[in-house]
Protein backbone atom coordinates (compact mmCIF):
# COMPACT_ATOMS: atom_id res chain seq x y z
CA UNK A 1 0.00 0.00 0.00
CA UNK A 2 2.65 2.50 0.98
CA UNK A 3 4.49 1.46 -2.18
CA UNK A 4 1.59 2.52 -4.43
CA UNK A 5 0.98 5.80 -2.63
CA UNK A 6 4.66 6.74 -2.70
CA UNK A 7 4.88 5.90 -6.40
CA UNK A 8 1.83 8.09 -7.12
CA UNK A 9 3.20 11.04 -5.14
CA UNK A 10 6.56 10.66 -6.85
CA UNK A 11 4.99 10.56 -10.30
CA UNK A 12 3.02 13.76 -9.60
CA UNK A 13 6.23 15.37 -8.38
CA UNK A 14 7.97 14.27 -11.59
CA UNK A 15 5.26 15.83 -13.78
CA UNK A 16 5.48 19.07 -11.81
CA UNK A 17 9.24 19.20 -12.19
CA UNK A 18 9.48 18.12 -15.78
CA UNK A 19 6.52 19.57 -17.67
CA UNK A 20 7.66 17.69 -20.77
CA UNK A 21 5.31 15.07 -22.16
CA UNK A 22 7.48 13.28 -24.70
CA UNK A 23 7.19 9.52 -24.65
CA UNK A 24 10.71 8.87 -23.37
CA UNK A 25 10.43 11.32 -20.48
CA UNK A 26 7.05 10.03 -19.32
CA UNK A 27 8.35 6.49 -19.49
CA UNK A 28 11.43 7.39 -17.48
CA UNK A 29 9.16 9.25 -15.05
CA UNK A 30 7.13 6.09 -14.44
CA UNK A 31 10.29 4.06 -14.09
CA UNK A 32 11.92 6.59 -11.74
CA UNK A 33 8.93 6.85 -9.43
CA UNK A 34 8.72 3.05 -9.21
CA UNK A 35 12.46 2.87 -8.48
CA UNK A 36 12.31 5.55 -5.78
CA UNK A 37 9.30 4.01 -4.13
CA UNK A 38 11.00 0.59 -4.25
CA UNK A 39 14.02 2.04 -2.50
CA UNK A 40 12.36 4.23 0.10
CA UNK A 41 8.61 3.68 0.38
CA UNK A 42 8.97 2.96 4.08
CA UNK A 43 10.55 6.39 4.61
CA UNK A 44 7.89 8.77 3.29
CA UNK A 45 4.72 7.07 4.48
CA UNK A 46 6.54 5.81 7.52
CA UNK A 47 6.31 2.81 9.72
CA UNK A 48 5.11 2.99 13.29
CA UNK A 49 4.99 6.33 14.94
CA UNK A 50 5.85 8.75 12.16
CA UNK A 51 2.84 7.71 10.17
CA UNK A 52 1.22 10.15 7.77
CA UNK A 53 -2.44 9.57 7.07
CA UNK A 54 -5.06 11.25 4.91
CA UNK A 55 -6.98 12.65 7.87
CA UNK A 56 -3.79 13.95 9.47
CA UNK A 57 -2.75 15.59 6.24
CA UNK A 58 -6.05 17.45 6.00
CA UNK A 59 -5.93 18.52 9.62
CA UNK A 60 -2.37 19.72 9.03
CA UNK A 61 -3.47 21.82 6.06
CA UNK A 62 -6.17 23.40 8.23
CA UNK A 63 -3.49 24.23 10.80
CA UNK A 64 -1.34 26.13 8.28
CA UNK A 65 -3.22 29.48 8.08
CA UNK A 66 -3.05 29.91 11.85
CA UNK A 67 0.66 29.06 11.76
CA UNK A 68 1.26 31.53 8.97
CA UNK A 69 -0.48 34.30 10.89
CA UNK A 70 1.65 33.48 13.93
CA UNK A 71 4.79 33.66 11.79
CA UNK A 72 3.91 37.12 10.53
CA UNK A 73 3.27 38.31 14.11
CA UNK A 74 6.55 36.74 15.20
CA UNK A 75 8.48 38.59 12.58
CA UNK A 76 6.93 41.97 13.33
CA UNK A 77 7.78 41.43 17.00
CA UNK A 78 11.32 40.45 16.10
CA UNK A 79 11.76 43.43 13.80
CA UNK A 80 10.74 45.70 16.66
CA UNK A 81 13.20 44.07 19.03
CA UNK A 82 16.02 44.12 16.51
CA UNK A 83 15.70 47.72 15.45
CA UNK A 84 14.93 49.21 18.89
CA UNK A 85 18.08 51.04 20.04
CA UNK A 86 18.02 49.41 23.49
CA UNK A 87 17.20 45.91 22.24
CA UNK A 88 14.45 44.93 24.72
CA UNK A 89 15.26 41.23 24.97
CA UNK A 90 15.22 39.01 28.06
CA UNK A 91 16.53 35.66 26.93
CA UNK A 92 15.98 32.61 29.08
CA UNK A 93 15.51 28.88 28.77
CA UNK A 94 12.20 27.27 29.74
CA UNK A 95 11.09 23.65 29.87
CA UNK A 96 7.58 22.32 29.51
CA UNK A 97 5.97 18.94 29.42
CA UNK A 98 5.56 17.03 26.19
CA UNK A 99 2.02 15.62 25.84
CA UNK A 100 2.31 14.47 22.25
CA UNK A 101 2.28 10.83 21.26
CA UNK A 102 3.79 10.71 17.79
CA UNK A 103 7.15 11.69 16.44
CA UNK A 104 5.51 13.61 13.62
CA UNK A 105 3.50 15.67 16.10
CA UNK A 106 6.65 16.52 18.00
CA UNK A 107 8.36 17.59 14.79
CA UNK A 108 5.43 19.79 13.75
CA UNK A 109 5.29 21.41 17.18
CA UNK A 110 9.06 21.88 17.35
CA UNK A 111 9.30 23.51 13.94
CA UNK A 112 6.25 25.67 14.66
CA UNK A 113 7.88 26.83 17.88
CA UNK A 114 11.05 27.66 15.99
CA UNK A 115 9.07 29.72 13.50
CA UNK A 116 6.89 31.68 15.93
CA UNK A 117 7.26 34.52 18.46
CA UNK A 118 10.65 34.72 20.10
CA UNK A 119 11.09 31.02 20.70
CA UNK A 120 13.49 28.35 19.45
CA UNK A 121 13.33 24.64 20.20
CA UNK A 122 16.60 23.44 21.64
CA UNK A 123 15.79 19.90 22.62
CA UNK A 124 12.91 17.48 22.20
CA UNK A 125 12.57 14.16 23.95
CA UNK A 126 9.73 11.97 25.14
CA UNK A 127 9.22 13.90 28.35
CA UNK A 128 9.81 17.56 27.71
CA UNK A 129 10.56 20.39 25.35
CA UNK A 130 13.46 22.71 26.11
CA UNK A 131 12.90 26.09 24.48
CA UNK A 132 14.93 29.28 24.31
CA UNK A 133 12.74 32.37 24.54
CA UNK A 134 13.57 35.94 23.73
CA UNK A 135 10.94 37.72 25.83
CA UNK A 136 8.66 37.18 28.81
CA UNK A 137 5.42 37.31 26.81
CA UNK A 138 6.45 34.59 24.38
CA UNK A 139 7.48 32.34 27.25
CA UNK A 140 4.07 32.84 28.87
CA UNK A 141 2.16 32.16 25.67
CA UNK A 142 4.11 28.96 25.14
CA UNK A 143 3.57 27.67 28.68
CA UNK A 144 -0.16 28.31 28.32
CA UNK A 145 -0.03 25.51 25.74
CA UNK A 146 -2.31 26.78 22.97
CA UNK A 147 0.00 25.64 20.24
CA UNK A 148 0.47 22.23 21.78
CA UNK A 149 -3.31 21.77 21.94
CA UNK A 150 -3.59 22.62 18.27
CA UNK A 151 -0.88 20.18 17.29
CA UNK A 152 -2.50 17.51 19.45
CA UNK A 153 -5.64 18.01 17.43
CA UNK A 154 -3.69 17.22 14.24
CA UNK A 155 -2.40 14.02 15.78
CA UNK A 156 -5.92 12.82 16.39
CA UNK A 157 -7.14 10.35 18.97
CA UNK A 158 -5.53 7.12 17.97
CA UNK A 159 -2.05 6.38 19.18
CA UNK A 160 -0.19 4.77 16.35
CA UNK B 1 13.06 45.74 -9.75
CA UNK B 2 14.73 42.32 -9.55
CA UNK B 3 18.14 43.92 -9.77
CA UNK B 4 17.47 46.11 -6.74
CA UNK B 5 16.22 43.16 -4.72
CA UNK B 6 19.32 41.17 -5.67
CA UNK B 7 21.62 44.00 -4.60
CA UNK B 8 19.81 44.35 -1.27
CA UNK B 9 20.15 40.62 -0.62
CA UNK B 10 23.87 40.75 -1.42
CA UNK B 11 24.24 43.60 1.09
CA UNK B 12 22.47 41.45 3.69
CA UNK B 13 24.83 38.59 2.92
CA UNK B 14 27.80 40.90 3.42
CA UNK B 15 26.46 41.87 6.86
CA UNK B 16 26.13 38.20 7.79
CA UNK B 17 29.64 37.57 6.45
CA UNK B 18 30.91 39.90 9.17
CA UNK B 19 29.43 37.52 11.75
CA UNK B 20 30.93 34.51 9.97
CA UNK B 21 34.39 36.10 10.10
CA UNK B 22 34.14 37.39 13.65
CA UNK B 23 32.71 34.32 15.31
CA UNK B 24 33.31 34.15 18.26
CA UNK B 25 32.30 30.48 18.35
CA UNK B 26 32.25 27.86 15.68
CA UNK B 27 28.43 27.64 15.98
CA UNK B 28 28.08 31.33 15.14
CA UNK B 29 30.08 30.72 12.00
CA UNK B 30 28.00 27.69 11.04
CA UNK B 31 24.81 29.69 11.54
CA UNK B 32 26.12 32.58 9.44
CA UNK B 33 27.25 30.29 6.64
CA UNK B 34 23.88 28.55 6.61
CA UNK B 35 22.09 31.89 6.32
CA UNK B 36 24.35 33.01 3.50
CA UNK B 37 23.36 29.75 1.81
CA UNK B 38 19.64 30.56 2.10
CA UNK B 39 20.28 34.00 0.66
CA UNK B 40 22.20 32.42 -2.20
CA UNK B 41 19.17 30.32 -3.08
CA UNK B 42 16.98 33.43 -3.29
CA UNK B 43 19.70 35.20 -5.27
CA UNK B 44 19.88 32.36 -7.78
CA UNK B 45 16.12 32.50 -8.30
CA UNK B 46 16.30 36.28 -8.80
CA UNK B 47 19.19 35.93 -11.28
CA UNK B 48 17.14 33.39 -13.19
CA UNK B 49 14.42 36.01 -13.55
CA UNK B 50 16.81 38.85 -14.42
CA UNK B 51 18.39 36.91 -17.29
CA UNK B 52 15.11 35.12 -18.09
CA UNK B 53 16.60 31.67 -17.77
CA UNK B 54 14.23 29.48 -15.75
CA UNK B 55 16.82 26.71 -15.54
CA UNK B 56 18.48 28.68 -12.76
CA UNK B 57 15.66 27.46 -10.52
CA UNK B 58 16.92 23.90 -10.80
CA UNK B 59 20.30 25.10 -9.58
CA UNK B 60 18.66 27.02 -6.75
CA UNK B 61 16.83 23.88 -5.65
CA UNK B 62 20.04 21.84 -5.69
CA UNK B 63 21.81 24.53 -3.73
CA UNK B 64 19.10 24.58 -1.07
CA UNK B 65 19.46 20.82 -0.77
CA UNK B 66 23.25 20.71 -0.55
CA UNK B 67 23.29 23.59 1.92
CA UNK B 68 20.89 21.72 4.22
CA UNK B 69 22.83 18.46 4.09
CA UNK B 70 26.18 20.21 4.57
CA UNK B 71 25.02 21.98 7.73
CA UNK B 72 23.58 18.76 9.18
CA UNK B 73 26.82 16.92 8.41
CA UNK B 74 28.89 19.64 10.04
CA UNK B 75 26.73 19.59 13.16
CA UNK B 76 26.88 15.84 13.41
CA UNK B 77 30.65 15.99 13.21
CA UNK B 78 30.77 18.67 15.90
CA UNK B 79 28.51 16.64 18.16
CA UNK B 80 29.86 13.12 17.83
CA UNK B 81 33.28 13.52 16.24
CA UNK B 82 32.31 11.23 13.38
CA UNK B 83 29.83 10.99 10.57
CA UNK B 84 28.33 7.52 10.94
CA UNK C 1 21.86 11.01 15.91
CA UNK C 2 19.52 8.45 17.40
CA UNK C 3 18.02 11.05 19.72
CA UNK C 4 17.55 13.65 16.97
CA UNK C 5 13.85 13.08 16.37
CA UNK C 6 13.42 16.16 14.21
CA UNK C 7 16.33 15.51 11.89
CA UNK C 8 15.28 11.88 11.55
CA UNK C 9 11.66 12.61 10.62
CA UNK C 10 12.48 15.48 8.28
CA UNK C 11 15.17 13.41 6.58
CA UNK C 12 12.80 10.50 6.04
CA UNK C 13 10.25 12.83 4.48
CA UNK C 14 12.77 14.57 2.23
CA UNK C 15 14.88 11.63 1.04
CA UNK C 16 12.37 10.20 -1.52
CA UNK C 17 11.91 13.64 -3.07
CA UNK C 18 15.67 14.16 -3.27
CA UNK C 19 16.08 10.80 -4.98
CA UNK C 20 13.35 11.58 -7.50
CA UNK C 21 14.93 14.96 -8.15
CA UNK C 22 18.26 13.24 -8.84
CA UNK C 23 16.61 10.97 -11.39
CA UNK C 24 14.89 14.00 -12.94
CA UNK C 25 18.25 15.75 -13.34
CA UNK C 26 19.73 12.67 -15.01
CA UNK C 27 16.80 12.28 -17.40
CA UNK C 28 16.72 15.97 -18.39
CA UNK C 29 20.46 16.20 -18.98
CA UNK C 30 19.96 17.11 -22.61
CA UNK C 31 17.43 19.92 -22.27
CA UNK C 32 18.30 21.43 -18.89
CA UNK C 33 21.28 22.04 -16.68
CA UNK C 34 22.76 18.91 -15.20
CA UNK C 35 23.09 15.43 -16.54
CA UNK C 36 24.54 12.17 -15.40
CA UNK C 37 27.26 13.51 -13.16
CA UNK C 38 25.12 16.07 -11.34
CA UNK C 39 22.25 13.64 -10.91
CA UNK C 40 24.58 11.03 -9.50
CA UNK C 41 25.96 13.52 -7.01
CA UNK C 42 22.46 14.50 -5.86
CA UNK C 43 21.50 10.86 -5.50
CA UNK C 44 24.54 10.15 -3.35
CA UNK C 45 23.67 13.26 -1.30
CA UNK C 46 20.37 11.60 -0.42
CA UNK C 47 22.22 8.50 0.79
CA UNK C 48 24.59 10.71 2.79
CA UNK C 49 21.59 12.36 4.44
CA UNK C 50 20.28 8.90 5.26
CA UNK C 51 23.57 7.94 6.91
CA UNK C 52 23.63 11.20 8.87
CA UNK C 53 20.12 10.71 10.18
CA UNK C 54 19.91 6.94 10.72
CA UNK C 55 23.48 5.74 11.13
CA UNK C 56 25.83 3.55 9.18
CA UNK C 57 24.41 0.10 9.95
CA UNK C 58 20.94 1.01 8.69
CA UNK C 59 22.42 2.40 5.48
CA UNK C 60 24.57 -0.68 4.98
CA UNK C 61 21.50 -2.87 5.31
CA UNK C 62 19.96 -0.96 2.40
CA UNK C 63 23.02 -0.68 0.19
CA UNK C 64 25.64 -3.32 0.85
CA UNK C 65 29.28 -2.98 -0.12
CA UNK C 66 28.74 -5.60 -2.80
CA UNK C 67 25.80 -3.68 -4.26
CA UNK C 68 27.67 -0.39 -4.58
CA UNK C 69 30.72 -2.11 -6.11
CA UNK C 70 28.47 -3.88 -8.57
CA UNK C 71 26.64 -0.68 -9.50
CA UNK C 72 29.81 1.34 -10.02
CA UNK C 73 31.06 -1.17 -12.55
CA UNK C 74 27.61 -1.58 -14.15
CA UNK C 75 27.48 2.12 -14.99
CA UNK C 76 30.89 2.04 -16.65
CA UNK C 77 29.82 -1.09 -18.53
CA UNK C 78 26.70 0.65 -19.89
CA UNK C 79 28.90 3.50 -21.14
CA UNK C 80 31.36 1.13 -22.81
CA UNK C 81 28.67 -1.05 -24.40
CA UNK C 82 26.88 1.91 -25.97
CA UNK C 83 30.20 3.13 -27.32
CA UNK C 84 31.03 -0.28 -28.76
CA UNK C 85 27.56 -0.64 -30.28
CA UNK C 86 28.24 2.57 -32.17
CA UNK C 87 31.42 1.00 -33.61
CA UNK C 88 29.52 -2.16 -34.52
CA UNK C 89 26.89 -0.06 -36.27
CA UNK C 90 29.61 1.38 -38.48
CA UNK C 91 30.51 4.68 -36.78
CA UNK C 92 33.32 5.64 -34.48
CA UNK C 93 33.25 5.28 -30.68
CA UNK C 94 30.19 7.09 -29.22
CA UNK C 95 28.97 8.28 -32.63
CA UNK C 96 25.35 7.86 -31.63
CA UNK C 97 23.59 8.74 -34.86
CA UNK C 98 24.95 5.60 -36.53
CA UNK C 99 22.88 3.44 -34.17
CA UNK C 100 20.07 1.60 -35.97
CA UNK C 101 17.22 3.20 -34.00
CA UNK C 102 14.92 4.89 -36.48
CA UNK C 103 16.10 8.33 -37.49
CA UNK C 104 19.66 9.54 -36.67
CA UNK C 105 18.14 12.25 -34.43
CA UNK C 106 16.25 9.74 -32.30
CA UNK C 107 19.31 7.48 -32.24
CA UNK C 108 21.56 10.20 -30.87
CA UNK C 109 18.83 11.17 -28.41
CA UNK C 110 18.62 7.63 -27.03
CA UNK C 111 22.40 7.20 -27.13
CA UNK C 112 23.02 10.30 -25.02
CA UNK C 113 20.24 9.23 -22.68
CA UNK C 114 21.85 5.83 -22.15
CA UNK C 115 25.26 7.40 -21.56
CA UNK C 116 23.79 9.78 -18.96
CA UNK C 117 22.21 6.86 -17.10
CA UNK C 118 25.52 4.99 -17.10
CA UNK C 119 27.43 8.01 -15.80
CA UNK C 120 24.78 8.66 -13.15
CA UNK C 121 24.91 5.12 -11.79
CA UNK C 122 28.71 5.11 -11.66
CA UNK C 123 29.03 8.52 -10.03
CA UNK C 124 26.39 7.78 -7.40
CA UNK C 125 27.90 4.39 -6.53
CA UNK C 126 31.48 5.68 -6.37
CA UNK C 127 30.56 8.68 -4.22
CA UNK C 128 28.57 6.47 -1.85
CA UNK C 129 31.56 4.13 -1.56
CA UNK C 130 33.93 7.04 -0.87
CA UNK C 131 31.63 8.46 1.79
CA UNK C 132 31.15 5.10 3.50
CA UNK C 133 34.88 4.48 3.59
CA UNK C 134 35.67 7.93 4.96
CA UNK C 135 32.85 8.08 7.51
CA UNK C 136 33.54 4.59 8.79
CA UNK C 137 37.13 5.42 9.64
CA UNK C 138 37.73 6.49 13.22
CA UNK C 139 40.31 9.06 14.26
CA UNK C 140 43.55 7.39 15.24
CA UNK D 1 1.97 49.56 -14.61
CA UNK D 2 -0.15 46.49 -14.31
CA UNK D 3 -1.35 45.20 -10.99
CA UNK D 4 0.81 42.08 -11.11
CA UNK D 5 4.03 44.07 -11.23
CA UNK D 6 2.88 46.24 -8.34
CA UNK D 7 2.11 43.26 -6.11
CA UNK D 8 5.44 41.71 -7.04
CA UNK D 9 7.23 44.91 -6.13
CA UNK D 10 5.52 45.13 -2.76
CA UNK D 11 6.29 41.51 -1.92
CA UNK D 12 9.91 41.86 -3.00
CA UNK D 13 10.32 45.02 -0.94
CA UNK D 14 8.83 43.37 2.16
CA UNK D 15 10.93 40.27 1.70
CA UNK D 16 14.12 42.28 1.28
CA UNK D 17 13.20 44.28 4.38
CA UNK D 18 12.87 41.12 6.49
CA UNK D 19 16.08 39.69 5.08
CA UNK D 20 18.03 42.86 5.86
CA UNK D 21 16.54 43.05 9.37
CA UNK D 22 17.54 39.46 10.01
CA UNK D 23 21.07 40.27 8.87
CA UNK D 24 21.16 43.25 11.21
CA UNK D 25 19.85 41.05 14.02
CA UNK D 26 22.55 38.49 13.45
CA UNK D 27 25.21 41.18 13.72
CA UNK D 28 23.61 42.99 16.66
CA UNK D 29 22.32 40.38 19.10
CA UNK D 30 24.56 39.57 22.05
CA UNK D 31 24.86 35.79 22.06
CA UNK D 32 24.52 32.71 19.94
CA UNK D 33 21.02 31.68 21.06
CA UNK D 34 19.46 35.07 20.46
CA UNK D 35 21.17 35.24 17.07
CA UNK D 36 19.29 32.10 16.11
CA UNK D 37 15.97 33.94 16.35
CA UNK D 38 16.45 36.20 13.32
CA UNK D 39 18.10 33.31 11.52
CA UNK D 40 15.24 30.91 12.00
CA UNK D 41 12.32 33.27 11.45
CA UNK D 42 12.98 36.38 9.42
CA UNK D 43 14.98 34.52 6.83
CA UNK D 44 12.23 31.97 6.32
CA UNK D 45 9.57 34.64 5.97
CA UNK D 46 11.84 36.77 3.78
CA UNK D 47 12.44 33.97 1.31
CA UNK D 48 8.74 33.17 1.34
CA UNK D 49 7.84 36.74 0.43
CA UNK D 50 10.52 37.19 -2.25
CA UNK D 51 9.84 33.88 -3.96
CA UNK D 52 6.06 34.31 -3.85
CA UNK D 53 6.60 37.73 -5.40
CA UNK D 54 8.42 36.00 -8.22
CA UNK D 55 5.58 33.48 -8.44
CA UNK D 56 3.01 36.23 -8.91
CA UNK D 57 5.17 37.90 -11.55
CA UNK D 58 5.42 34.62 -13.44
CA UNK D 59 1.76 33.70 -13.24
CA UNK D 60 0.64 30.08 -13.22
CA UNK D 61 3.25 27.97 -14.96
CA UNK D 62 5.83 25.30 -14.31
CA UNK D 63 8.32 27.93 -13.22
CA UNK D 64 6.03 29.04 -10.42
CA UNK D 65 5.47 25.42 -9.40
CA UNK D 66 9.24 25.05 -9.10
CA UNK D 67 9.39 28.22 -7.01
CA UNK D 68 6.69 26.73 -4.77
CA UNK D 69 8.79 23.59 -4.36
CA UNK D 70 11.79 25.72 -3.32
CA UNK D 71 9.61 27.63 -0.82
CA UNK D 72 8.28 24.44 0.77
CA UNK D 73 11.73 22.93 0.88
CA UNK D 74 13.30 25.92 2.65
CA UNK D 75 10.25 26.13 4.90
CA UNK D 76 10.90 22.58 6.09
CA UNK D 77 14.67 22.67 6.08
CA UNK D 78 15.39 26.04 7.71
CA UNK D 79 13.76 25.46 11.12
CA UNK D 80 15.27 21.98 11.18
CA UNK D 81 18.76 23.35 10.70
CA UNK D 82 18.13 26.06 13.29
CA UNK D 83 16.98 23.48 15.81
CA UNK D 84 19.93 21.19 15.06
CA UNK D 85 22.37 24.09 15.58
CA UNK D 86 20.71 25.09 18.85
CA UNK D 87 20.80 21.52 20.08
CA UNK D 88 24.45 21.04 19.13
CA UNK D 89 25.41 24.21 20.99
CA UNK D 90 23.28 23.23 23.99
CA UNK D 91 24.80 19.75 24.20
CA UNK D 92 28.28 21.24 24.01
CA UNK D 93 27.45 23.28 27.12
CA UNK D 94 27.22 26.81 25.73
CA UNK D 95 25.42 28.97 28.33
CA UNK D 96 22.85 31.54 27.22
CA UNK D 97 23.47 35.22 27.80
CA UNK D 98 21.43 36.95 30.55
CA UNK D 99 20.72 40.62 30.75
CA UNK D 100 21.76 41.09 34.39
CA UNK D 101 25.12 39.36 34.16
CA UNK D 102 26.33 41.43 31.25
CA UNK D 103 28.34 40.02 28.40
CA UNK D 104 30.12 36.73 28.72
CA UNK D 105 30.98 36.36 25.09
Amino acid sequence: MSFVITALIMFIFWILLSGEFSFILILSGVFSSLLVSYMSHDLLIGEGNIKLGIKRTFRFIRYLPWLFWQIVMANLDLVYRTLHPKMPIHPKIIKFKNDLNTDLGMVILANSITLTPGTITIEVNENEFIVHTLSEESAQSLISGEMQARVKKIEGKYNV
Amino acid sequence: MFEIAAIVIVLGAILVLYRALKGPRVYDRALAVNIIGTKTVILLALIGFIYERPHFLDIALVYALINFIATIAFLKYMETGGLD
Amino acid sequence: MKEHIIVRVIASILIPFIQLYALYVIAHGEIGPGGGFQGGVIFSASIILYVLAFGMEEARSRISQKMSDLLSSTGALIFAIIGLLCILAGGSYLEYDQLPLGTPKLASHLGIYGIEIGIGITVAAVLITIFFEMAGRKDD
Amino acid sequence: MDIQAIITGILLALGCFFIVVSSIGIVRFPDFYSRMHPAGKSDTLGQLLVLSGLMIYEGFSLVSVKLLIIIVFIFIANPTVTHALAKAAYVSGLKPWKKEEGKND
